[in-house]
Order: structure tokens, then C-alpha cells, then sequence
């Protein structure tokens, strides 16, 4: 007889104008992975927030071990067994590993017993083969040991109830599956597990049983071995999809753009560019493969002009724009799609609108002499939200207001309008749903058929595989090696981005 | 004139609290004796007035309230009297302790270095240290003629005396009034003058079982063993006069600058501990400046440096006083540039 | 020459005029550690200096007093938090308001007090051995009991801060909220346990001022010695030891250039007063220049509200 | 249980009411504290209304004090929407005074009163920009907080000012007090009504304010600023010079705030001295903030406070009431207004605790 870990009764949650849960019922079984899936906004966070006492639900009821249960707070949550790792970290940067570790904890005394702390890690460590060093600040690790720091305070404080959002989205393929090692010894010991994901694959590698959200309600649960990608996708999106993209022959010689010897520090003052080489031919797409933490981010964002060059040169067109203001380079026709929607995208707290026109705001019509025309700016927004089917109802409201999804869009929108002659795309399907993630794919391959350039950015290596030309893999600063995608397959690549072929 | 309209509204303005112990306190005690003798005034007070700005508002409010005559009871009030003077001709001003005057602004003043240099007697025929600390506000002539007179009395019965100075640069803040006496006190002062508005100095000395000469007002009865003698102001004689002249209508701009024989300064009541040896001679050298026999800045006087500022026989005339910018032999301290 | 006795009262003098500045300082470094911004200081150790002169004078017991007055910086202080924290108001603003609250209601009750003075304030304890140790004994050992509580207060906070998990929680709290909601601590409570605890020695800066160095009333008597702490909370680099040292350097100041005075030597006094900023200002630039930032910096949620329910 | 739920819009109407209930709780309050030292609360009300508002001279003493107010708001405004916190208006007041003053002190000889008074104006922009600028030059180059240096720097600004009052520029007729000598006849502003001390400086305030509306609602540097202000590396990757603007602003800043110190010199005391107006710059702040960091109703909310202040300074004259109440009336009003912000993003609800 399976016990049920975890169930919720007709859970609802309404935020103002949002109806993010809806009369959702879920259980969860001792020793299984639960895998949730939806589209954009479906509402997983936020009934995991609220399994985890941040949000309280609107109506509706926990069951924790058949008990009903109030959640009021993390506090709460966290004596009731319940860990989560957040889609974003939860850690204080300024404090060590350690103190990050037993943050909140009163077991450890008033005054920290760091050697208890201590033993209790090594414990973890052989148990789950999870390292980390305890005395270093969390600002000096990469994302990957962060996931680990995630995983061991949650296993810290004896958790039987994981949750687990999107973890891999930031996550190399060897490190999702190490960390897919550790989730699987944790279901050997009885632990519970909620696991959030977009990508299908894991699903059905991971998951025991899926449940999918559609719009705030529950579609179905159904056990893995029961269904398959193309069903959980149709349930998702609630229609069939469709995977082949209309492709066509584009080799040209013509080179766009080109980086000589480009050598970039990072903030610490440590060499994040060794040296690029790189040329981009009119009409392709270039993949960009790599670890993250591998110096893509740097060389994208110093294409844009957001970085500052310290040696190398790179021509645009036959035109130097090296260490070029980024309003200049973007004028001549590079944009970019910044990898982080929220750090750099937008400005959450302002209108649509203004989020919308940030790429033409200086431009007639939108302005003339140094004044603004806000008509304008308002017919040009909602054109931009019906050509691409943003959901942006109130043009005026703070665009934070918006769900992850659909702020993706409005900035991968607000790019493409620009008609770009080279387009930089930093995983711009991450967190998109399946028919989003189609649409610009199709968006990307239009770019490139017209005889213009795209360089994207990705850590779906099958996303990169099946719209690149050619794929470049950066390993340490460097660029390892330049495949045609024909002769690419995701193993090679996966050995280059680790750095095993070099 | 001023009589046919009933009664004379009188405003004064104050840099203290009506109640600071000090110098506003001695003003408002010649308003309150103002009050009593002259039945056809009615007075008024602002107190905590600051220079500058917010003075010319307090003052024009006055007017506008139907106030004829403005007395403006501390020298950084001048240039905002002087301003709104010109407004107003009606109005007659009184400014004490400044130098500019119109046709409606006079000034008027006490010769307070006359009861300094009797309080240096005193302090130079007891002090056992012969280290004395002067607590003074701003180096302006007003203060300096006073250290240097008192120096001069200090030193005529005593030259092994010393007087120190500590500028507060403010008339009333006990705060600094108080740490500047403790810092004398610390170096080996054995009398502390205050020439600051509050008696926080005097209690300070009091604390650490010194002798302290007061300032303004005769404080003897609060501090009968501390203090041995202040050096008294007396306002309200003047402001009788001046008000009478105005209710004569024979008011006329002029520069008052009266000395012990008028009554406007006054030496206090010697303290307990004083030998009347002391008493005796003090009272002697005070009827000699009364009567005008003895002048206290008579040379020969030299200055901090040991350079002769006034020649045997000379005295330093009333314009040189007026305008004093060097201390004495005997001070250590410095004026400020 | 000066005898050395002048130095010894000089510093003692120090410390004292250092103690005034040295608890506001160390109640702000902690509310601002957990997030709170509050540049309310001048109003709340006006308060806590009226409510501890009066309290002083109507019992005749300064240590009374004294308790009163932090008391009374305490309560001032959950002004300042309701709206911050619970109300999520703007700290700055808020912070300037509790600054001309505490002008406001001193001025206006404390009319009648005006220029009244204590006659007994906190009495001088020569500590027993200590006090009699050459140089330090008479400077820092004879000293009443506030002062000597002060010490305790900066090392007791000092190790609080970071060595416990009081400390841990509260450096948490100020560096990123929400990470400290997720692993169970209450922010809101940090948040208002630390600005109370601010508030408390805010009242104990003004109060020390009247039941010891300036045991009289008069309107705004703390003369923006409370904004002269948070510049000294940036002096400090948000460091209890840091404070102490900044503490007893601007309170030496003052007592410096009286003594020069009293020498008969004049550096324009102007002068003299700028320099601690001066000093503050250039430590400030240095160390952002050469430290870059990650370590001499504000606690990153200085000011900002804290909100559960917010994307 | 009570707690708040999130507004999704802004009702506009709010904006209105909460002042006005903020006033009120304000009044009320105050009132309280008059009552319970016996005195009537209506003839203290009364007495601050007529003072400030009750004849033209009242008035006009209202806007002299609402005039440095008015310039110094029209320039934080600007900053702070790009969320950099100038503390420093003080200090920068300060050097504007410094800086007119010394043309005003050493270089007026032969002038005509425009044109001295021209140079005095831009002398007092520069200064103040000045002293804004060092902040903002440190903030750029090495992140050095400006909330940090602006305050500091206004300790330094004072004291300079101390410094040349006690010695170089003291007045050497004013016989060691610290002052400087009286403006010359060319230096003055010249008064707009005769027998009021309104001064056209009045006139330079609307005017920045209404030059710094067009550039927040109307230009496209307003718009920059709005993106700087909420999210400054978006305003990077939008090809905004971050950077740039942040200058342009601060300078603006500081030049408005160094303009009104020279209003306050020139127009109102005629002279240099320590104590100019310390308070203008700590209130401005707030004014700023109450004005919804909107440059028109700064007009309304400079006009408020300096009202306040000169009608409550007036009643300390003629009624003895300590001048404490107008503290005591401002603070809570604000400590109010603050509070109720929220109301204009949450709605308060109430909800049983089991969900
Ligand atoms: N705090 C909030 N206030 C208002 N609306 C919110 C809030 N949090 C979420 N929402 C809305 O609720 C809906 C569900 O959001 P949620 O974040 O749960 O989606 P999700 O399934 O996690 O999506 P994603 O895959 O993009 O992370 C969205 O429409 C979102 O805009
Ligand atoms: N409103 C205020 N805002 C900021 N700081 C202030 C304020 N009022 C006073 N200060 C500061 O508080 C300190 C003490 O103020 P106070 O008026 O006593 O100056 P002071 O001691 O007379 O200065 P000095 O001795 O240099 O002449 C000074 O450093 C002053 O700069
Ligand atoms: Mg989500
Ligand atoms: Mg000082």
C-alpha cells in the first residue's frame, strides 16, 4: 500500500486579475517523482509557492501525511518536511556556503557549532556524492555548484518532500544528469519529489508519474510509462505539434561579421575571453554551444557593445565596432536578445509600453527633436502585442505584471521588429511554451532565409542542433571547435563543451 | 505723536530663551521692569530669534502688527534691523551692541569692560594657580575689550596671572560652554569666566570645586560659593528712558554706550569665600571709575607680543575700543583672521 | 609644556563625548544590517534625551532616567518600522519625518523645561585594578556606568553580529530578503527586533547626553550629533569594532580644538571639524576603488521594502 | 486576518484623497498635543492659517519660503526618478551661496545689476553642479554610493562655509562676527512687490519647474531617465548612455539647488553667512517625494511647507505657541502619508486563517 505524501484539495489561488490555480487537486506518493508540466504561466510556481508558504491559497486544502495542514509560511513549510529549490536561488551571495546552509536553523546553537555543521556535510557528501566547499562565499561559485548548495540545505534539513522548479534550466546535460543521479538515490530513500521542467526529455527519463497544467487547472495525471512526448505536448498546449520548420538552402560566403583575437575580463578582473576567433556568414544561423560560465554570455554581450574589449578587433560589415557605444552598433543593424529577461530585458516596474518602445523610442516617430510622441509609442505596442500574440492587456500596467512567458516574447518581439541585419539570440525559448517556442524558432529561420544572420544561443542542444548551420562550442574562454551541424551530433558536442576533445 | 495714539506696542527680540539665565534673561527683566514703570507700553518678546534671514520676518511681522518700537537685543541682528529700518521710517529701531544707526535705528550699549577689569581684581587677588579660563563666544571687539580688560585687572594685582580663551563662536550653547570650562579646567584653571549667555560654565566649575565670575545677571544667590562676583547688566533703566523719550516725541537716532555710572552695568554681589581685604579695594578702584578718575586703558598697555599698543600717559580712545582686535599681555589665545 | 594629566582628562573627555555618537551608531549599523534605513536618529535621540532629562529631574535618579530615555528612542523607533515594514513606506522619507517628529514634540513639550538643570547625573565608578592601570586606567576605567555598558554593548554586538545565528539571520535578512523567507526566518520580525533595537540605543545616545555630558534641556540639544552617526555608520563599513574607533574620533574632535584653543594655537576650528568627513570620504572612495565593492558596501536591501507576495 | 492583496492599477482618485486624509489625521493629532498642554487647538489652526495665508503679506512671506523649495524639488526630481538619491541639495544649496556670493563680494565693481547678476546666477548653477558632480563622477567610475558621499559632502560644504565666514570672508567691518559685508546695490535681487521680500527668484522657480516638467513628461531624456531609474543595465542594453544622463541629471540637480542658494543670498539675507536655510535641503526631499516626484504639484506641496513654516513661525511670535507644533503637525502628516502609499498598491483585505 502507497502512502500519499502530499495531496492538495481543490487548491485555488487568484492574484488580482490572474486566476493562477485553479480547484487543483494533487497527490503525491511516498518514493515517487512527480513531474508537473505546463505552459507558460499554467500556474506551476505558484502552487508550489504555495505548497512552500510563501503564497496562501486563495481557497483549498493541504494533506500532508493524510494530515490537513496549514501552511503559513517557509517556516512552516520547512517542519512539515517540505524543501524547495526555487527557479531562482535563493542564497545570500555575501555569506559563505556554510552559513547559507544552516541559515534559519537553531539546531546549531547560539553561537555556531561549525564543526557539527561540518560532519553533518560529509555525511551528505558520501551519501549523495554532493561537494561543495563550506567556507567560500556563495558569490565566488559557479551556477552548477549553486544547485548542489540548493540541494544540500534542503537535504540538510532532513526534507521528505522535495520540490524542485525548473533546475535544470541553467544546468549543463552531464550536470542534469548528475543531478538526476542524486534525485533518484533520494527516491531509493523515500523521499518525495515534485519536478518542474519544460523539457519532455527529462520527463521521461526522471519522472514517475506527469502531471500536466493547463491555464491554472489540472489536464491529467498519468503514470510515464503510459503516454508519450507528443501526448504530454498535445496536453500542454492542448493541440498537436508540428516539428519541422521550413528550412531552406542557404550558403552564402559572404562573411558579416568578424572577430579577430578578442581577449575580454570578466568583473573579478580574470580573462573571460582568451583570444576569440570567429567569423558569422550572411544567411546562417551559428550555434553557440558551451557550458554556461564559459564565456558565451561574454562574447555575445561584447558583440552588443555591453562589454568592454581589451585587445582583438570585431568588424561588422567592414565597418571596425569594437568598444562601439551599443546605441551605435544596434543602429547598425546588430541586436540582441539578452539572456536574462528580467536583469536586462525590461524594466519591470514600467508600462508595456515604454518596455516595448525601448529599441525606437529615440526614432521618428516615436520622437522628434528630443520630444516624445506617446501616440505613437501606444499604436506601435499594440501592434507589436497582436502581431505576436502577446498577452498585454493593459498596455499601461507595469510589465512585471506579466507572466515570464510573455514578457519573453514582447522582447524577442521588440528585436525582431527591428529587422535586424545580425541577429544575437541568448536562449530565447527558455521558458517558452510549445507553441511559443515554435513560432520563433520560425521567426529565427525567416531571419536567416532572408540573408541575414542569427547567432543563437542555447542550452537545448537538440534547439541548437536543429536550427544551426554551423555550431561553435566555447569551452573556458576559448572556442574549441566549429562543426557543420550536419556532421554534429549532441555527443560530440557534449565531450567539447566538457572540455574531453581537447 | 506717539502719545496721542493710546498705548506704544514694543517689541523685543531675543538670540536666547526668554529664560536662558544669561543675557536674554537680563533683556527680558528690563522689559518687565520697562512694563511696570511706563503704563502707556505694551511690550512683546520673540525669543530663540535666529540672525539672518528669519529675523527680518520676525520684524516685519511686528510692524505689521502695529509695533512701533523695536529693540533688537543682540549684535547679529544689526543688518536685518538695518534693513527693514529703511522699509519703515516709522518705526524706530534700537540696536544693541552695533555700530550702524539711520535716522530711525540707534544703538545703545553698556560699558561692560569697566565691571570686567573690577572682576579681574578679584579674580587676580584669589586665584592660586594663576591660571584663569575665559570662556568667550565670538571674537568680536565687544568680547575681546572684555578679556583685555579683565586681564588688565587680573594682572595690575597679580602678573603671574594667565587668561585663557576658548571661543564657542555662539552667544548661547551650554554644551560647548560647558566643555570649554571643563577643558580649562583639566589644564589647571582655578576660575573660570564666562562671557557666553548660559551658566553652564559656572556650573561646571561648580562641579569641580572652582571659583567661576559670572556674566549678565548677578547669579550670586544660585551660586554663593562658585561665583565671586558677576559682571551685571541692567537694561531696564535704558529702555525706561528710551520709551519716555518716545512718548515725548524727542527720540533721536544716537550711539548710548554707558558705563557704571549710569546704572546700565552693574558689578554683582561679591561671593562667600571673597576677603573683604578684596571687597575693600575693588569698591575703591569702582567709585574711581565712576567718578572718572581711573581709565582702565590708560598706557602703558601691551599687547600679547610684548609690542606697546598705548603710550604711558594715553588712553585708548572709544573709536580704538570699538573696534578692538588684540589681546592684551597676558592673554593666551588667539583672534581668529 | 601641558602636563600629561591635560591628555589623560582630554581622552577621557573623548570617550565620553564618544559614547553619545557610539550607541546611535551601533543601533543604526544593526538596523541597517537587516535592512532598515533610518534617518530618524536625531529625532529619536531627541526624544530619548528630553524623556531622559525629565525622567532624571523629576525622580532624581539619572540611571532612571537614563532607562527612560532608551525606552523612549525605542518606541519612537516602532514608528519608523510599522511604516517601513509593515506599511512598506518609504524609508527615507519616513526616516526624515521621525527626525522632525522628535524636533517637533521635544520643542513643543519641552518649553517649560527649557534651561532646567540636573543636579545629580550619572555618578563617576572607578572601576577596582582597572582604574588604577597607568594611562588607560583613568581614561577609560573611570568612567560612569553607561560608558562602561557601551563597551559591553560593541563587543557583545560585535560577536552577536558574527558569530551567532542571531547575526547570521539578521546579516541574511539585509542581503537578500527573500532567500531569508525561503529558509524559514520570519524577515518581518528581524526587520522590526533590529530597528527597535536601534531606536533603543538611539535613545540611549540622547539620554546618556542629558543624564551625563549635558545635563540640562534646551531645544534640539543633540545639535546633529544623530547624522553625525550615520555618517559614522558609513565610517564604520557597518562594523561594531569600526564604530567604536570612529565613535571616540569625532568625539575627540570637539574636545581637541578646545584644547588647542586653551594652548593658544588656532587651527580654524572649521577646519579641524571637517576633517573626520573629509577622512570618511576619502576611506569611503579608497576602499570602493581598491575592494571593489563586494565587501565595503551597504547591506544590498538597505531600504528596500521587503514584500511576500511579490513576483 | 488582515493583509494586503496587490492593486492592479492605480486608482487615481487616491492620489487625491490620501493627502487630503493625511492633513487631516495630521491636524487632528496635533490638535491633541496642543489640547493636552491647554491650549485651544481652532485658535492655533487659525493662527498658522492666517499667518500664512491670510493677507498678501502672509502670503508673500509663504512663497519666499516656498521659493528655495520649489528649485531645489524641481532638481531632485529629476534624480531621483532615475533612483539615484541625492541627500546632498544641502551642501549644494550651500555652494551655490558660496559661489555667487564671491562675485557678489570681490568682483561687482562697475557691473550693471543684469548682468551682475547674471554672472551671479550661473556662478551658483555651476557651484552647486559642482559639488553634485563629485558624487556622481565617484558613483560612475567606482560605484561609490552617492546616498553615502551627498551627505558627507554636505558636512563639507558646511564647514567650508564655516571656514570662510570665520576667516577670509568675515566682514572686516563686522568686527570678528561671522559674516561676510553686505551684497552691493548690483547684487540684489530685485523684490517683485514692494513691501514684501518676494524676489523674481520666485520666477526662477516656476520657471524650472516648468522647463523640468517638459523634460520628464515630454522629452525623450524623460524617458531615458524612467528606464535608468527602474532597471539601469536595460537602460545599458537600450543603447541609453546611462552614464551621460546620470551626469546631466545630477547637474541639473545640483545646479537648481545651488540657484536657490543664491536666491536665498542675494534675494533674501543680502549677505553670506553660516546659518542660510539648513533645512531647505533635507525638506525638499520630502516635499519631492510628496509631490509624487511630479514637478507641478511640487508647486502646491513647496507652497504647503513654506506656508506651514512662516504661518507657524508667526504664531510662536504672536500666540507663544512653541514652534515645535508645526514639527509635530508636518511629521505626522507625513509619517500618515507615507504610510498610506500603500493603499495606492495593495487593497486591505481580511481573511479567515483558514484557507
Ligand atoms: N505575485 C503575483 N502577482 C500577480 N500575478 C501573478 C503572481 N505570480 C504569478 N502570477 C500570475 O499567475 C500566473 C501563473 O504564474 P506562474 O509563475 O505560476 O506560472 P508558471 O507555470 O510557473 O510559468 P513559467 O513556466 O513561466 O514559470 C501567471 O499569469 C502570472 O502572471
Ligand atoms: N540639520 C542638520 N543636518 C545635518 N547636520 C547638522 C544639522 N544641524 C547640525 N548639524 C551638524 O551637527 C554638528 C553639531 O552642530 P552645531 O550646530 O553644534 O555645530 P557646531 O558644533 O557649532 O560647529 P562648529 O564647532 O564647527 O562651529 C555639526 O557637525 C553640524 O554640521
Ligand atoms: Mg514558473
Ligand atoms: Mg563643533
Amino acid at each position: 500500500m502507497v502512502e500519499i505524501a502530499l495531496e492538495t484539495r481543490n487548491i485555488t489561488k487568484i492574484f488580482p486579475e490572474t486566476v493562477a490555480n485553479k480547484d487543483i487537486s494533487f497527490k503525491l506518493k511516498k518514493g515517487e517523482i512527480h513531474a508537473l508540466l505546463g505552459e507558460n504561466g499554467a500556474g506551476k510556481t505558484t502552487l508550489m509557492n504555495i505548497l512552500y508558504g510563501i503564497y496562501m491559497p486563495t481557497s483549498g486544502e493541504i494533506f500532508i501525511n493524510d494530515q490537513k495542514v496549514i501552511i503559513r509560511s517557509p517556516l512552516d513549510a520547512i517542519k512539515l518536511g517540505i524543501g524547495m529549490i526555487h527557479q531562482h536561488f535563493m542564497l545570500v551571495e555575501t555569506l559563505s556556503v556554510l552559513e547559507n546552509i544552516i541559515l534559519g536553523l537553531k539546531e546549531y546553537g547560539f553561537v555556531i557549532n561549525k564543526k557539527t555543521v561540518k560532519e553533518k556535510l560529509k555525511e551528505i557528501e558520501s551519501l549523495y556524492s554532493l561537494q561543495t566547499d563550506p567556507n567560500v562565499k556563495v558569490w565566488q561559485t559557479t551556477v552548477g555548484e549553486q544547485q548542489r548548495i540548493e540541494i544540500i540545505k534542503v537535504l540538510f534539513r532532513g526534507a521528505n518532500i522535495l520540490i524542485l522548479d525548473e533546475p535544470t534550466a541553467v544546468l549543463t546535460p552531464q550536470e542534469t544528469q548528475s543531478l538526476f543521479k542524486i534525485l533518484k538515490k533520494m527516491k531509493d530513500d523515500g523521499k518525495s519529489i515534485i519536478f518542474i521542467t519544460h523539457k519532455l526529455e527529462e520527463v521521461m527519463q526522471i519522472a514517475d508519474i506527469i502531471t500536466v497544467l493547463r491555464r491554472g487547472k489540472v489536464v491529467k495525471t498519468l503514470p510515464k510509462y503510459k503516454t508519450t512526448k507528443s501526448e504530454l505536448a498535445q496536453l500542454m498546449v492542448g493541440e498537436a505539434q508540428d516539428c519541422n520548420y521550413l528550412r531552406k538552402k542557404r550558403e552564402t560566403n559572404e562573411i558579416i561579421l568578424s572577430i579577430n583575437k578578442l581577449i575580454v575580463y570578466s568583473d573579478k578582473g580574470t580573462k573571460s575571453l582568451k583570444g576569440i576567433d570567429l567569423d558569422v556568414k550572411r544567411g546562417e544561423i551559428l550555434g553557440i554551444a558551451g557550458i554556461s560560465g564559459n564565456g558565451q554570455k561574454e562574447l555575445v554581450q561584447t558583440i552588443a557593445g555591453l562589454k568592454k574589449v581589451a585587445e582583438g578587433k570585431i568588424i561588422f560589415n567592414g565597418l571596425d565596432i569594437t568598444n562601439k557605444h551599443p546605441r551605435f552598433i544596434s543602429r547598425l543593424g546588430i541586436n540582441y536578445i539578452p539572456a536574462d529577461r528580467l536583469a536586462m530585458g525590461v524594466a519591470p516596474n514600467l508600462s508595456g509600453i515604454d518596455n516595448a518602445i525601448m529599441r525606437r523610442y529615440y526614432r521618428f516617430p516615436l520622437s522628434k527633436n528630443g520630444v516624445m510622441n506617446y501616440i505613437k509609442a501606444l499604436a506601435y505596442t499594440k501592434m507589436m502585442a497582436k502581431a505576436y500574440k502577446i498577452k498585454l492587456d493593459n498596455p499601461f500596467a507595469p510589465i512585471k505584471l506579466l507572466s515570464g512567458g510573455n514578457m519573453q516574447k514582447l522582447i524577442l518581439a521588440r528585436e525582431i521588429l527591428e529587422n535586424p541585419k545580425l541577429l544575437i539570440a541568448s536562449y530565447p525559448t527558455r521558458g517558452l511554451d510549445i507553441a511559443s517556442t515554435q513560432f520563433f524558432r520560425q521567426k529565427l529561420i525567416e531571419i536567416a532565409n532572408k540573408g541575414k544572420a542569427v547567432i543563437l544561443l542555447s542550452e537545448d542542444l537538440d534547439e541548437i542542433l536543429s536550427l544551426s548551420d554551423r555550431i561553435a562550442v566555447m569551452y573556458e574562454g576559448s572556442i574549441v571547435g566549429i562543426l557543420k551541424a550536419e556532421k554534429a551530433d549532441k555527443n560530440t558536442i557534449g565531450l567539447m563543451m566538457t572540455g574531453a576533445s581537447t | 505723536t506717539y502719545a496721542k495714539q493710546g498705548k506704544i506696542k514694543v517689541a523685543f527680540l531675543y538670540i536666547g530663551p526668554h529664560n536662558d539665565g544669561g543675557w536674554s534673561q537680563a533683556h527680558d527683566e528690563g522689559r518687565i521692569y520697562l512694563q511696570k514703570h511706563l503704563p502707556y507700553v505694551i511690550t512683546s518678546y520673540s525669543e530663540s530669534v535666529p540672525e539672518g534671514a528669519p529675523c527680518e520676518k520676525v520684524v516685519r511681522d511686528y510692524i505689521h502688527k502695529g509695533y512701533k518700537v523695536i529693540f533688537g537685543t543682540s549684535f547679529g541682528f544689526m543688518n536685518c534691523l538695518y534693513n527693514v529700518a529703511k522699509d519703515y521710517p516709522n518705526v524706530i529701531f534700537e540696536h544693541c551692541s552695533g555700530y550702524k544707526t539711520r535716522k530711525n535705528m540707534g544703538t545703545y550699549f553698556g560699558r561692560m569692560y569697566q565691571v570686567d577689569y573690577l572682576a579681574g581684581l578679584v579674580a587676580g587677588m584669589t586665584t592660586k594657580s594663576n591660571y584663569i579660563g575665559f570662556v568667550a563666544p565670538f571674537p568680536i571687539p565687544e568680547v575681546v575689550r572684555e578679556i583685555d580688560s579683565f586681564t588688565i585687572g587680573a594682572r595690575e594685582v597679580n602678573p603671574k596671572v594667565t587668561v585663557h580663551v576658548i571661543w564657542t563662536n555662539s552667544w548661547f550653547n551650554p554644551v560647548k560652554e560647558r566643555s570649554a570650562a571643563e577643558t580649562f579646567i583639566a589644564n589647571g584653571a582655578d576660575i573660570i569666566v564666562s562671557g557666553c549667555d548660559s551658566p553652564a560654565s559656572i556650573e561646571a566649575a561648580k562641579k569641580a570645586g572652582i571659583h567661576a565670575i559670572a556674566y549678565d545677571r548677578d547669579i550670586h544667590n544660585m551660586f554663593p560659593k562658585t561665583v565671586l562676583t558677576s559682571r551685571a547688566w541692567n537694561w531696564g533703566v535704558y529702555y525706561v528712558k528710551v520709551l519716555k523719550e518716545v512718548h515725548n516725541g524727542t527720540w533721536k537716532s544716537e550711539r548710548y554706550w554707558g558705563g557704571l555710572d549710569t546704572g546700565i552695568v552693574k558689578l554683582g554681589k561679591f561671593g562667600d569665600t571673597v576677603p573683604e581685604k578684596v571687597k575693600a579695594y575693588v569698591l575703591k578702584k569702582e567709585k574711581e571709575i565712576k567718578e572718572g578718575k581711573f581709565k582702565i586703558f590708560e598706557g602703558p598697555i601691551y599687547n600679547q607680543h610684548g609690542k606697546l599698543m598705548v603710550k604711558k600717559g594715553q588712553e585708548l580712545p572709544d573709536k580704538d575700543k570699538l573696534s578692538l582686535q588684540w589681546f592684551v599681555k597676558g592673554v593666551v589665545g588667539s583672534i581668529p583672521r | 609644556m601641558v602636563h600629561h594629566s591635560v591628555y589623560i582628562s582630554l581622552l577621557a573627555n573623548t570617550i565620553k563625548a564618544g559614547t553619545i555618537l557610539l550607541f546611535p551608531t551601533i543601533g543604526e549599523i544593526f538596523a541597517e544590517r537587516a535592512g532598515i534605513l533610518n534617518l530618524g536618529i536625531e529625532g529619536m535621540m531627541l526624544i530619548g534625551a528630553f524623556i531622559g532629562f525629565i525622567v532624571s529631574y523629576t525622580t532624581h535618579n539619572p540611571y532612571l532616567g537614563f532607562a527612560a530615555g532608551v525606552i523612549a528612542g525605542g518606541i519612537a523607533s516602532l514608528i519608523h518600522a510599522f511604516i517601513s515594514i509593515t506599511l512598506r513606506g518609504n524609508q527615507i522619507v519616513s526616516g526624515l519625518a521621525l527626525t522632525i517628529f522628535g524636533g517637533g514634540f521635544t520643542t513643543f513639550y519641552g518649553q517649560k523645561w527649557i534651561n532646567m538643570t540636573l543636579n545629580n547625573t550619572l555618578p563617576t565608578l572607578k572601576l577596582p585594578i582597572l582604574s588604577e592601570i597607568l594611562y588607560i586606567g583613568p581614561i577609560f576605567f573611570s568612567q560612569d556606568l553607561v560608558v562602561y555598558l557601551s563597551y559591553i554593548t560593541v563587543f557583545v554586538m560585535w560577536f552577536i553580529l558574527y558569530k551567532t545565528t542571531i547575526g547570521l539571520n539578521l546579516r541574511a535578512v539585509g542581503e537578500n530578503a527573500k532567500a531569508a523567507n525561503a529558509m524559514g526566518i520570519n524577515v518581518y520580525k528581524v526587520r522590526y527586533i533590529w530597528t527597535f533595537f536601534g531606536g533603543l540605543l538611539a535613545g540611549a545616545g540622547g539620554a546618556y547626553l542629558t543624564t551625563s555630558y549635558a545635563p540640562f534641556w534646551l531645544d534640539g540639544i543633540t545639535a546633529g550629533r544623530g547624522w553625525i552617526a550615520i555618517a559614522l555608520v558609513i565610517f564604520a563599513m557597518w562594523d561594531p569594532l569600526k564604530a567604536l574607533f570612529g565613535a571616540y574620533l569625532f568625539g575627540g574632535i570637539n574636545a581637541l580644538q578646545f584644547q588647542l584653543q586653551a594652548l593658544g594655537t588656532t587651527i580654524p576650528s572649521a577646519i579641524l571639524n571637517m576633517l573626520p568627513y573629509i577622512g570618511t570620504f576619502i576611506v569611503i572612495t579608497i576602499s570602493s576603488i581598491i575592494v571593489k565593492t563586494r565587501h565595503v558596501r551597504p547591506p544590498r536591501e538597505l531600504g528596500i521594502p521587503y514584500i511576500r507576495e511579490e513576483k | 486576518m488582515l493583509y494586503f492583496e496587490k492593486r492592479q492599477s492605480v486608482p487615481q482618485r487616491f492620489k487625491v484623497v490620501i493627502p487630503i486624509i493625511s492633513l487631516l489625521i495630521g491636524l487632528i493629532i496635533g490638535a491633541i498635543a496642543v489640547a493636552i498642554v491647554g491650549i485651544n487647538p481652532l485658535d492655533v489652526y487659525g493662527g498658522i492659517l492666517s499667518n500664512a495665508f491670510g493677507s498678501w503679506y502672509a502670503f508673500s512671506e509663504t512663497l519666499v519660503a516656498a521659493t528655495p523649495l520649489i528649485l531645489i524639488t524641481a532638481g531632485l526630481i529629476v534624480v531621483f526618478k532615475m533612483n539615484i538619491w541625492n541627500i546632498g541639495a544641502y551642501g549644494q544649496y550651500i555652494m551655490g551661496a558660496i559661489f555667487s556670493s564671491y562675485f557678489a563680494l570681490f568682483a561687482s565693481n562697475g557691473l550693471s545689476k543684469p548682468i551682475m547678476l547674471s554672472v551671479m546666477v550661473t556662478a551658483s548653477m555651476v557651484g552647486g553642479a559642482i559639488w553634485a558632480l563629485i558624487p556622481t563622477l565617484l558613483k560612475i567610475f567606482w560605484e561609490v554610493n552617492e546616498v553615502i558621499t551627498t551627505l558627507l559632502l554636505n558636512y563639507i560644504a558646511l564647514y567650508i562655509l564655516k571656514f570662510l565666514m570665520y576667516g577670509p570672508w568675515k566682514n572686516p567691518t563686522s568686527y570678528g562676527f561671522p559674516l561676510s559685508k553686505t551684497f552691493p546695490q548690483n547684487a540684489i535681487l530685485p523684490i517683485l512687490f514692494n513691501g514684501t521680500r518676494l524676489t523674481i527668484g520666485i520666477i526662477f522657480a516656476l520657471i524650472a519647474v516648468l522647463i523640468i516638467w517638459f523634460l520628464i513628461k515630454k522629452s525623450k531624456f524623460g524617458y531615458e531617465i524612467r528606464v535608468i531609474g527602474d532597471n539601469p543595465l536595460a537602460a545599458r542594453y537600450a543603447g541609453i548612455s546611462v552614464n551621460r544622463d546620470i551626469i546631466i541629471g545630477m547637474a541639473i540637480s545640483g545646479a537648481l539647488a545651488g540657484l536657490a542658494g543664491m536666491t536665498e543670498v542675494s534675494g533674501i539675507v543680502h549677505y553670506l553667512q553660516v546659518k542660510i536655510g539648513a533645512d531647505y535641503g533635507y525638506t525638499a526631499i520630502i516635499v519631492a517625494w510628496i509631490a509624487y516626484l511630479d514637478p507641478l504639484v511640487t508647486i502646491l506641496a513647496s507652497t504647503l511647507f513654506g506656508g506651514l513654516a512662516s504661518g507657524g513661525y508667526s504664531l510662536q511670535i504672536t500666540m507663544r505657541v512653541s514652534y515645535g507644533i508645526v514639527g509635530l503637525i508636518e511629521s505626522i502628516t507625513l509619517f500618515s502619508l507615507v504610510g498610506a502609499q500603500i493603499f495606492l498598491n495593495y487593497k486591505l483585505r481580511w481573511k479567515n486563517g483558514s484557507s
